[in-house]
């Protein structure tokens, strides 16, 4: 049996596991939910710098919580740093479209073998909407996905052919569950690192996607 | 003689509705140059059924909420509306925000937006065919306006492409490239939402409260910005505007809506 | 005989009449040569507000002719009048091209009677370029062109249709020379002013655009 | 055992060279927050043979001077320019300015421009075809210059329809208006102009020397800003930053030519 976590044990893993992915400096824009932990578990000396969908560039902790004047795009208040600037949403999407964003973190609802995702609608159930993620995975140089790796009820969320509508298709490039990293390498979903104590055939039998496994598959360090 | 008379008379008739249309047409071209202040209630006047309104802001961010307070409270149904998203209305939120009052309200027929996420009265109502909903990439949604706004045609895009968003539209190949050609939006009314206003309308904006209303400032009929304050001519140095005024129809100062406030 | 003027003369009483034609309030935007004059002759109490297509909103006098900073689109040194704005090229010809300009005024080498216009390049001779020509035809709301009515060779600016290549067609609202005035009315070139002293007849023989004559024609004053 | 090291040996050359990909990734990936002051001729030095090469400013405003000073000094060859005009040259001004002392230097193999009326010298070398010059119009050049930058595969617009510019450029009839489709425009190299920088490269103009400049400074793999002054991070206001460092690699102080004084 694969180890069971708790919800906020899960996601602080995937989280942290990113977080040690990054590269210094980068220029980073980050989904809701999970990716949104990412800044408290950056590796001392490792510093990202945030950029917003709604304008703002180098976002920071909030001052005052009653301030609504600089929120994320969730709507939560935070602040800009020194350094950072507020730009109008046309500029902005012109920075997520354009390949100026070094690195996006998404939600997946589902993610496939050939890098697609979806995450903003399950049709008749719930449509918030593709907000800027479509624009978004279309535009960053590199689009990780953080997500559990299964479904409440069991099923996969790593599949060989999402079914849900697509946000895109061809984009992915990491995906980090709590048991594993996966890599897109040159269109290849390729199994880079397992969590000690997660047997590999069982993970790779209970998960739709189908993988390669790495010559050096290393353990995951959480 | 009485036939000269009459002549003369129909001449000057339509001599006199000839100079109305030229009127009309020159009021419509030209924008004042000192800004009329008006109060939200006339503001909102403007709005009728079938009118195509554009609301600024993102989430609690940037959004005109006095105009749509007062828009509320006149009750106009058949609202065609466009803005970024469908605000709060939820579990955590119960009590409507911004333009979910009038989505609540049912005073909305049409929205092109691009996320309702935090809306779930405007999902089920969605979903049970109530409202009519379509639904853009932001990126994409910002960019129609512009190009409504900037007299051109429309532009390619790679976002969206081979998902379901690219069924029923025109898709374009170029060298190998697949984009989707995406058409320009304009509205009757701009309401958007600054910080600070000059008297001859010049705009800036405060944080994260800028987002879409730039633009949409620049592809309406009408438009008409609420802010906090009005400062005179010569306070904002013409090298930090960022809406010019010649955009501008007119001004609404912020009442005391609890998020007006925050904002 | 047409009566002969003066280069400055018929320049000024060109700028003079189209001066008087403008719409108190309108937000102009005047192309290089005779427009220029404009500002210098509008009637008392009639304001307009220029805009140069290199970023001034409110175009006012230089205050220092050294001073290179704020410049109108032919270099020379101008000022931004209170009220007034600067705006990067982008959303210049956003303005431009998107109909927020009421009236432009424009030279021309050529103008005819479909209301297109040639004044970019005389090919193998001179091609200083359309510049933002092009783009301010398609958008303005009204097209005046300012024009010497001749070549100085003796050949007429106004023709049946235009030989130099276009810089937009079916563009041009009105026609302002030194001996007439022509509107635009659906599409028709209408002879709506003439010059006291000019004779008719001689002026439509050796005008090549063919011309409607205005049952209200009237004496151009100047 | 020989064998064994030698294998080691290998594979840590392999990962060595593996590191340098990523690490040349990276560095092109990643601006640095705290901008780089480099020289005008560090600035030139990245200008090889065949490089494109965007330069700001709108006749006399907001031009890189130094850089081009030192540009034409390091004497390169066959450089691709992009810019509004090809400034002036003319019985007027017979000294060469700005971009005009590269076309005189014979330095300048092609161009894209809109305007190039106050140089008599690009007019007369383009008539005798010693130069590839393409004309735009101004809006069109510099939004798809925009669309180089912000990800589009291109645009509609009405400018130019129904002239010779029309000709062997692509049309599309959309509800019966045609518009031109537009392709979008990079560089390797921008130079662009600005007036003050903070630390951060986060830049301000002041002006006309605004023009090209922010839109330039997002559509090219590298971004060098001349400027007036850096000064120290804070001092520009994050609502009045127009040209966010995001996009800067490097900044340059303006020099002593008498145009970059005047400007």
């Amino acid at each position: 049996m694969l180890p069971e976590l708790k919800e906020k044990e899960a996601r602080e893993r995937i989280a942290k596991k990113i977080a040690a992915d990054l590269e210094d400096g980068a220029l980073v824009n980050l989904g809701i939910g999970i990716p949104q932990l990412i800044p408290n578990f950056m590796p001392e000396g490792v510093n990202i710098y945030l950029q917003t969908e709604n304008g703002t560039i180098f976002a920071g902790p909030a001052v005052d919580p009653n301030d609504l004047r600089v929120i994320d795009a969730g709507g939560a208040p935070i602040s800009v740093l020194p350094g950072g600037a507020f730009v109008s949403s046309d500029v902005s999407f012109g920075i997520l479209r354009g390949g100026h964003i070094d690195v996006t973190v998404l939600g997946a609802l589902q993610v496939d073998a050939e890098g697609c995702l979806a995450n903003w609608t399950i049709p008749n159930v719930r449509t918030p909407g593709m907000g800027g993620a479509m624009d978004i995975v279309a535009g960053a140089k590199k689009v990780y996905i953080a997500t559990r790796h299964f479904e409440k009820n069991g099923g996969s969320k790593l599949l060989e052919k999402c079914t849900l509508p697509l946000t895109g298709c061809g984009v992915v490039d990491v995906i980090v569950t709590e048991y594993c990293l996966i890599r897109n390498i040159n269109g290849k979903m390729v199994l880079e690192e397992i969590v000690d104590g997660v047997d590999l055939l069982e993970l790779q039998s209970k998960t739709e996607m189908q993988m390669e496994i790495s010559p050096n598959l290393k353990i995951m360090k959480c | 003689m009485t036939d000269t008379l009459d002549i003369i008379q129909g001449c000057l008739e339509t001599l006199s509705i000839f100079k109305q249309i030229i009127r009309s047409v020159a009021d419509k071209m030209t924008k004042p140059f000192i800004k009329p202040i008006i109060t939200p209630e006339e503001a909102a006047g403007k709005v009728k059924e079938g009118t195509t309104v554009m609301l600024g802001g993102f989430n609690y961010g940037g959004v005109p909420y006095t105009i749509i307070d007062a828009l509320h409270d006149q009750g106009t149904k058949n609202i065609r509306v466009i803005s970024v998203d469908a605000s709060h209305c939820n579990p955590k939120v119960p009590e409507p925000v911004g333009v979910a009052r009038l989505i609540v309200n049912k005073q909305v027929s049409s929205m092109v937006i691009s996320h309702m996420g935090l809306n779930a009265v405007a999902q089920e109502m969605f979903s049970k065919g109530e409202i009519d909903i379509e639904l853009n990439p932001m990126g994409t949604l910002v960019e129609r306006i512009r190009t409504g706004g900037a007299g051109l045609g429309g532009f390619l895009t790679p976002t969206g492409v081979n998902t379901a968003y690219e069924k029923n539209r025109q898709t374009i190949e170029i060298d190998g490239k697949k984009f989707i050609l995406e058409r320009p939006l304009r509205a009757d009314i701009a309401f958007i939402r600054a910080y600070k206003a000059d008297e001859a309308g010049n705009l800036i904006y405060y944080g994260t409260g800028r987002n879409f209303n730039p633009i949409m400032a620049t592809a309406a009929d009408i438009v008409i910005a609420e802010v906090d304050e009005i400062v005179p001519i010569g306070e904002i140095d013409p090298n930090n505007v960022v809406t010019p005024g010649i955009f501008i129809d007119a001004l609404v100062i912020k009442g005391g809506n609890a998020y007006a406030a925050r904002t």
